[in-house]
């Protein structure tokens, strides 16, 4: 690859909260692997899981409309985001707009309160295939300086990032949504050792385990037990809420259940940055993780 | 082509004895041939090291084109293998096998194994002995190629049509006035074509044009066929117009009676008669057929319509799945002529097989509501209630227009026009009705019920106890009347389906030369019975092509042997004809059996029947049998080594136990295997002259009988058990064990057990002691 | 706004909810094609803590039975995680469907009290008046939505978690971000909800 | 009809399974000459691969046996095996097909007598049990196998291995030095009947084949019951060899499914009774579970269904699991929703069949180098064109039990005659 590829990058509500180390890594890796980010311009929120049941149907699919439009605006790069639901939602928002014709006709009614419309064909893509399908492992190879030899990774994929076609029949470059290998071959490519972890695509209980923690902390202890029957040294992830999720209730997991999990749970970005040789506080954002991944950090170049 | 028929007159038998697969190694091939020219006589014997070589079978045929030999002897591997090679025309070919029975299932160089290769070779000088070529039987009449077809529905229609196309001249029957059957009457038929999605257009006002429009065809409407005689090649029909009777002659016979509707009535509780917006599916073709969309009590437009497909078996005996299909047609009809109907479907297993899938979706995908359940009621006002087995609760579901009620196909396998016959009704289900039992269990508890609602049964003792009373009584009268000494009717399975082995070949009747298709055989749609119809013109053409001559159909294709019956000494008994399992026998006035050739499949069923042992194959016959048996060089009880005659179904326990010696398995060395047709076909005084012999034990290798029967001369085996209980009497009566006559079913896959069963049975022989008649 | 639901009949088992749901709940149009496998409900997560799942879902809607369906908790314990829906041997939607219908609870009045509703609420409250989310405000917000005392239960239940979430600089303090065009947004949103009134309207 | 008498009268019949071999002695018993062309080193196709038939519960070798004899007695059919149809032009009436012939480094002279199995060492996966046991490389495909000639696999020729086991043929059948060899014959029509192969487990992620050897897949069930398969017929859990005694059935497993077969394969059901049935003989107190969708006894199976739907060893859960895995134990766990009951479920398993359905051997994405008629998911069409001569037989038509193929190929033996027939 000689030239970079340039995206419109959809960094999303939890980049600036709780999943500031993802959207820090990856600014960190992209002009590494050949992408560059370019920031959409005054982004708003995607509605996530809920916003139609609060707002209601349209008014939800007019927040990624505003997205599209000013995606738009920037020019016909592919739209790029790291989260699983900005992703999902924008991503079967841009498919609903592109193929309904009535629905893109009221949102577009609805964009013009702002003097905003959405009328081109953009794609709406995560990090994740990107990296997959455009970057290739051999480019990820090339960028490692500083193998992660010896570590363990459990490769916690999540839910939404491999079902963008949830609502709608296409999207979604991956080998399969059942059992994906991509995080696996993100860890081998970075020298460290995958293991065996069959709980990739399990849910972690996603918005439910905010609202309700009790109803779900049994799935998160399942993919820790897992993890740690799989003797992980760290458990990685490419979502957001599954990296919260997982991380933060090990406390209370270990309260209910009598477990004594005490598992890093960090990004594939993070993984990559240290396995690139970059700074592990800057780049790698590595002490934004409640639960400090040592083994990692020790690897990692000073 | 089978061998020419010319006669024998003088037997040259020539040995060869085959040294290769490591038999020379493991037997003394030097003592065999001084066996041969010895105690055997027989001093044309050769050897070579691979008689199935270019080489060694160069020399066999030289010495048959020299005129050396006409009998050629091979004693090398099973009869099954190398039949290429060993392929000589102008000789008898008679083969002792000695691999796969001998050296691959005894261990090499041991006495009790080269005694067992001895007895191989003069079991097949004794088997020569008696061997003729088979000759063909005298000439039947033959009609030429000229096929009846039974029924004008879419399945004869299409039999016709084939039929003529393939070069037959056809009769057509039909009992009513008009061509088309149930067809005729279907507003649009099963898609029968990918995408498999929309019901198709019906095309058989096309059908009956080019049938009535071929010159090969004669159509005969109004027309029963009242009385069938003769066999394949020249059957004798009486053909039954307006009352006026026609005789003819036809070659073979199509039935494709078809079916008939299940009685909505007899679908308790759903409703039917309670009110007049209740209807069948076949009412609701015709409504579909008409395009007035219209409730029958008030005319209102149908916009809410329940289709009910009842999976109950104890509703509907005939839910063949083919119901399920119609439903689907017809929903997506209505929904078709009334886009904003809501339809539901209320089914249990929705059985939408095969390509019937798509069809199925796609009716989902038009939005008809298909819901799981158990209907247990619908009322006069069109509530249905549903036992919603996935909510878990009864559903009362009412706002219906209409509610539909699927009902299933009856096979005509009678003619329900006719009374009963008077005579042989009794034998419409067989004695061997593979799923009579099946049925009879699932239907315990309520069977009383049932026998008191079915028509006027016949009840034979038989029947009765049979258990399939309630299949059993199936109303009418037969289709062709057939004037055989096996009754009147087609053989039937359960529920009534005209049909025989319909796994393997489903062509296999047990009627030669008459061959069903179409819904009386199996419930179908129009497509598949077209294609059914197809398969059946096929055999049928086959079959005459196979009288003509004189050979047999299947499954012994191509064999020119028949029994023939020394009527000097006949008892007139009647086993024979009553065993027949293809009804190829008939009984003369004076209580002769008389053969129908045509009809025979060559079991050899009545050759084992007959007592006083006059009837006979040429190339397989008592005396033969007999022959081989005796043999057999029984060693004195001093010798420590007793004798076992088993007698092996050449079908399936023979293959299974060459396949035994494929695999190595150790076969006890006191074991002496006789290959015979049919188990059928064991005449009991071949266990006399076994037992007298000095025999030890006498095991019966046959398929398994009963409700799954294998057999394919239909009940061999289960005749064989019979004769065996009665021979078992008679040991006793003499104060001889009856352990030393066994029956066993052993099926073409049992390699290990049959090994098994021969040499614990030896143990058990060995334990009871040797045959006091030994050395008699 | 959908179009109004329709009567309660008198008898439970309404026909005409399996038609309201066809036409007004976003993957209505499928629930048709169900066959009633259950690879849906065997495959939820939390398949246990819902009272139907979503395969008796469709079978209730189907039979008509509206005020159960639209009580459900089943509608309130989705995750997301879309595993009924890729895994779903017809292609039926599942999670759309079960989303919407919980739509649909909030705005016919069958779940004014439910935890997600509320906390849906909370969610749109940021997203509307700040165009992102907030998540310290939108917990905060939906924790004391469930009532004074249980916000401060819940709030010091988590306590060490918003702890850490302070620590690693993951919890914003402070103002909330807030886009640059939020009046734009506003007009966006009003307008939008404006069409979706308009149009339910025009069906009755 | 086309004008005038065919040039060739001579049926060329393509796949040797039951469907094929049915078509090609139904022709020939009609006096009509056949070629019979057949991929593999022996006849039978996938039926050679059942342990027994559904609803008789008969072994398919029987049947076979007599189809054997019914060809070994008929000089009229040409039997090719190891030979593949590569190109077909021409009409009905005058067809040219080339065939592309793989060599079987054994000729004709083959005794069986298995002195070269004898001599070779290396072992391969017996594809004849789907790998679930190894055969040498010198090898009878099976028992049953008709012709009844061994074969050498490619893998060993060129080594001195090969050299050895030539050198233990006493009859000269071992030819090392066999070539791949292409040819052309002429049919007046031809008959497709080239079945059908499993589909694929390993793209049922969800199920897990991959991931525990005691999840295996209804064919695989077939030889484990077979008295010839890789266990002599005990149907034992293939980890450690312990006796099956709880038994999952998973119905619909990638059958009626969009993501993977949209239509129903038809057999399943009545495979997995019969499974239910092979087990609960071997073991009186075993319990086997079987999950489906709708239990499809078509046409005259009800009966059978009906009696093993009455053995109280046998459950009916009316239930497409969500997914299977390996759980603490080792075991399988089936995972999902009893739906009469609305139990979500998790039990253990000593072992799960997956009753995987039939996909076409023209499936999308096979290698077929020829073009014929067919429709989206490689199934032919009844009469594939049907002016012309060419028809299909069995499954290659689309999801047939047994007893449908060999009426089907029947029929299409009638239209091959039509096509054929002089005047």
């Amino acid at each position: 690859m000689s030239s970079k590829m340039k995206f419109s990058y959809y960094p999303g509500c939890s980049s600036q909260g709780s999943a500031k180390h993802l959207d820090e890594s990856l600014r960190a890796i992209a002009p590494k692997i050949g992408i560059e980010l370019e920031e959409l311009d005054d982004w708003n929120c995607c509605g996530a899981s809920v916003g139609h049941i609060g707002g209601g149907s349209l008014p939800n699919t007019a927040l990624t409309g505003r997205n599209l439009a000013k995606a738009q605006q920037q020019g016909k790069q592919d739209v790029v985001t790291g989260c699983a639901a900005c992703y999902l939602n924008t991503h079967a928002g841009n498919e609903k707009i592109k193929s309904d014709v009535k629905l893109r006709r009221q949102v577009n009614d609805a964009l013009s309160a702002a003097d905003l419309s959405y009328d081109d064909d953009l794609q709406v893509r995560h990090m994740c295939e990107v990296i997959v399908n455009d970057v290739g492992m051999d480019k990820i190879r090339e960028q490692v300086t500083n193998p992660l030899t010896g570590l363990k990774v459990a490769g916690y994929v999540g839910c939404q990032t491999v079902r963008p076609f949830s609502s709608t029949d296409g999207g979604g470059n991956y080998d399969t949504y059942e059992d994906p290998d991509f995080l696996n071959d993100f860890t081998e490519a970075c020298g460290a050792e995958a293991v065996d972890f069959n709980l990739k695509t399990s849910c972690c209980g996603g918005s439910v385990a905010v609202m309700s923690p009790d109803r779900t902390l049994h799935l998160i202890r399942d993919i820790l037990q897992a993890a740690e029957d799989a003797e992980a040294d760290v458990i990685t992830t490419p979502c957001p809420l599954c990296q919260t999720n997982v991380e933060m209730y090990q406390d209370a997991i270990n309260k209910k259940f009598g477990t004594k999990f005490n598992i890093p749970v960090i990004f594939y970005s993070q993984l990559m940055a240290v396995a690139f040789g970059m700074d592990p506080d800057k780049d790698a954002a590595l002490k934004r993780n409640t639960i400090r991944a040592r083994k990692l950090e020790k690897l990692a170049k000073k | 082509m089978p061998d020419g028929g010319t006669m024998v007159i003088e037997k040259k038998s020539g040995i060869y004895l085959c040294e290769g697969c490591g038999i020379a190694d493991a037997i003394d091939v030097d003592a065999l041939e001084a066996l041969a020219t010895g105690d055997l006589k027989t001093p044309h014997c050769k050897r070579h090291a691979a008689y199935c070589s270019a080489e060694g079978v160069a020399e066999i045929a030289a010495d048959v084109k020299n005129g050396d030999v006409n009998q050629v002897l091979i004693a090398a591997c099973s009869p099954r293998v190398m039949t290429d090679r060993f392929n000589f025309p102008g000789a008898q070919i008679i083969r002792a096998n000695m691999r796969e029975q001998v050296i691959w299932s005894h261990p090499p160089g041991e006495e009790d194994t080269n005694m067992l290769a001895a007895d191989q070779l003069r079991i097949a000088v004794a088997q020569a002995g008696q061997f003729s070529p088979p000759e063909p039987h005298a000439e039947a009449e033959v009609a030429g190629a000229l096929l009846l077809v039974v029924g004008g529905g879419v399945t004869g229609l299409t039999a016709a049509l084939e039929a003529a196309h393939t070069g037959a001249e056809v009769i057509l029957v039909e009992k009513t006035d008009t061509l088309g059957g149930w067809t005729r009457k279907w507003s649009r038929l099963l898609p029968e074509r990918p995408p498999y999605r929309d019901p198709q257009p019906n095309d058989i006002a096309d059908l009956i044009a080019a049938v009535e429009g071929d010159k090969a065809i004669t159509v005969m409407t109004n027309t029963l066929v009242t009385s069938t005689a003769g066999g394949p090649g020249a059957f004798d029909v009486t053909l039954t117009q307006n009352g006026k009777n026609q005789s003819q002659s036809v070659g073979a016979i199509v039935v494709a009676t078809g079916w008939r509707p299940y009685d909505p009535s007899l679908l308790e509780g759903l409703g039917y008669g309670a009110s007049p917006d209740v209807v069948s599916d076949i009412e609701f073709e015709e409504i579909l057929s008409s395009g007035e969309m219209k409730r029958k009590s008030n005319g209102d437009a149908l916009n809410t319509v329940a289709f009910i497909i009842s999976g109950d078996s104890d509703r509907m005996p005939y839910s063949s799945g083919l119901s399920d299909r119609i439903v689907i047609k017809q929903a997506l009809q209505l929904l078709e002529a009334v886009p904003e109907a809501m339809i539901y479907v209320m089914h249990e297993d929705l059985r939408a097989h095969g390509m019937a899938e798509e069809f199925y979706r796609q009716a989902q995908e038009a939005g008809i509501i298909f819901q799981n359940g158990v209907v247990k009621s619908v009322g006069a006002d069109l509530t249905i209630t549903l036992e919603d087995r996935l909510i878990g609760e009864d559903v009362p579901m009412s706002g219906f227009d209409m509610v539909v009620l699927s009902t299933g196909m009856v096979p005509n396998s009678t003619n329900v026009d006719l009374e009963p016959a008077a005579k042989g009704a009794d034998q419409l289900v067989d004695d061997v009705n593979p799923l009579a039992a099946l049925l009879a269990a699932a239907k315990a508890g309520d069977g009383e019920e049932k026998a008191e609602e079915a028509p006027a049964p016949d009840t034979s003792e038989e029947a009765d106890q049979d258990g399939a009373n309630g299949e059993a009584a199936m109303p009418g009268g037969p289709i062709l009347n057939l004037q055989y000494r096996q009754g009147p009717h087609l053989p039937v399975l359960a529920n009534g389906y005209a049909d025989s082995h319909f796994i393997c070949f489903p062509y296999e009747t047990r009627r030669t030369g008459i061959y069903t298709c179409g819904p009386v055989r199996r419930a179908m749609s129009v497509a598949e019975a077209r294609q059914d119809a197809q398969g059946a013109v096929l055999k049928a053409f086959q079959a005459m092509r196979a009288a003509d001559k004189a050979v047999s159909v299947h499954p012994r294709v191509g064999d020119l042997s028949y029994p023939e019956f020394g009527l000097d000494i006949c008892t007139k008994c009647r086993r024979c004809t009553v065993e027949c399992p293809f009804g190829a026998i008939d009984e003369m006035e004076d209580g002769y059996p008389v053969l129908n050739p045509t009809r025979c499949r060559r079991c050899g069923t009545c050759m084992g029947a007959c007592p006083v042992r006059t009837i006979n194959f040429k190339n397989y016959n008592i005396s033969m049998i007999t022959d081989m048996i005796k043999a057999v060089d029984v060693p004195d009880e001093f010798a420590e080594k007793p004798r076992i005659l088993v007698f092996a179904c050449e079908n399936d326990a023979y293959p299974a136990l060459d396949m035994a010696g494929i695999n190595r398995h150790q076969l006890t060395p006191y074991v002496r295997i006789l290959p015979v047709r049919c188990l059928g076909s064991v005449s009991a005084t071949w266990v006399s002259t076994a037992l007298e012999s000095g025999y030890d034990g006498i095991m019966l290798l046959g398929c398994k009988s009963g409700d799954d029967y294998q057999c394919h001369f239909v009940k061999g085996s289960a005749i064989a058990q019979e004769r065996m209980e009665s021979v078992g009497a008679t040991l006793e009566s003499m104060m001889l064990e009856k352990e030393r006559v066994r029956t066993e079913e052993v099926s073409i896959a049992d390699s290990a057990r049959v090994t098994a069963l021969l040499n614990d049975y030896a143990d058990e022989i060995k334990a009871i002691g040797y045959n006091p008649f030994k050395g008699f | 706004m959908t179009a109004a639901l329709p009567e309660t009949a008198e008898n439970r088992y309404d026909l005409g909810f399996a038609r309201w749901v066809r036409d007004n709940v976003e993957g209505g149009d499928k629930l048709s094609l169900c066959m009633q496998c259950g690879a849906c409900s065997g495959s939820c997560p939390i398949g246990t803590q819902m009272d139907h799942g979503p395969r008796k879902i469709i079978a209730m809607i189907r039979a008509g039975m509206k005020d159960e369906v639209l009580s459900s908790n089943t509608l309130w314990n989705c995750t997301s995680c879309y595993r009924c829906t890729v895994r779903c041997p017809r292609g039926i939607p599942v999670t759309s469907i079960i989303q919407d219908l919980a739509a649909k609870a909030v705005e016919f009045g069958y779940a004014d009290k439910k935890e997600n509703a509320l906390f849906a609420k909370s969610f749109w409250w940021s997203t509307s008046a700040f165009g992102r989310t907030d998540e310290r405000l939108v917990t905060a917000r939906y924790y004391f939505s469930l009532g004074f005392l249980e916000g401060i239960r819940r709030g010091l239940a988590n306590l060490k978690i918003a702890l850490g979430m302070v620590r690693t600089g993951r919890m914003h303090l402070g103002m909330p971000h807030k886009i640059k065009d939020i009046k734009g947004l506003t007009a966006i949103l009003a307008r939008a909800a404006e069409i979706e009134a308009e149009e339910a309207n025009d069906e009755l | 009809m086309t004008d005038g008498a065919p040039k060739s009268q001579t049926i060329a019949v393509v796949g040797g399974g039951i469907a094929g071999i049915t078509a090609a002695l139904e022709a020939a018993e009609m006096g009509y000459d056949v070629v019979l062309l057949e991929k593999g080193p022996s006849l039978g196709g996938r039926v050679t691969r059942l342990n027994r038939y559904f609803p008789k519960l008969c072994h398919p070798t029987c049947g076979l046996e007599i189809n054997y004899q019914r060809i070994k007695k008929n000089p009229r059919i040409k039997l090719m095996t190891m030979s593949e149809v590569q190109g077909v032009t021409g009409v009905r009436g005058d067809y040219l097909l080339t065939v592309r012939k793989t060599p079987r480094f054994v000729n004709a002279n083959c005794t069986a007598c298995g002195a070269c199995a004898q001599a070779a060492e290396t072992e391969i996966d017996n594809s004849f049990n789907y790998g679930m046991d190894k055969v040498k490389v010198a090898y009878l495909p099976h028992e049953h196998a008709f012709p009844m000639r061994y074969i050498i696999s490619p893998e060993v020729i060129g080594t001195p291995e090969a050299d050895k086991i030539k050198e233990s043929c006493k009859y000269n059948a071992v030819e090392l030095d066999q070539q791949e060899e292409t040819f052309d014959l002429n049919a007046g029509a031809i008959i497709w009947a080239t079945g059908w192969r499993p589909y694929d487990a390993s793209k049922l992620d969800v199920y897990g084949y991959d991931s525990s050897p005691d999840i295996i897949t209804n064919v695989e069930m077939e030889r484990l019951a077979a008295h010839d398969g890789p266990t002599d017929g005990k149907i034992i859990r293939p980890s450690d060899g312990e006796p099956a005694k709880r038994v999952a059935m998973i119905q619909c497993a990638g059958s009626r499914d969009v993501n993977h077969l949209p239509y129903c394969s038809m057999i399943c059901c009545l495979a997995s009774l019969k499974h239910a049935a092979y087990v609960r003989e071997q073991y009186p107190d075993a319990e086997v579970d079987i999950y489906y969708i709708d239990i499809r006894a078509h046409d005259k199976m009800s009966s059978f269904y009906e009696r093993v739907r009455n053995d109280p060893g046998i459950n009916f859960i009316k239930s497409k699991p969500g997914h299977i895995v390996v759980g603490e134990d080792g075991r399988p766990l089936v995972c999902g929703e009893q739906i009469i009951e609305r139990e979500i479920y998790q039990r253990p398993y000593d072992l799960v069949v997956l009753a995987t359905g039939m996909e076409p051997s023209r499936a999308p994405g096979a290698d077929q180098p020829v073009d014929v008629e067919q429709d989206e998911h490689g199934f032919l069409i009844p009469a594939v064109g049907n002016d012309g001569g060419q028809f299909s037989a069995g499954v290659a038509g689309g999801p047939f039990d047994v007893a449908l193929s060999t009426q089907s190929a029947t029929a299409a033996a009638l239209k091959a005659i039509q096509a054929v027939r002089a005047g």
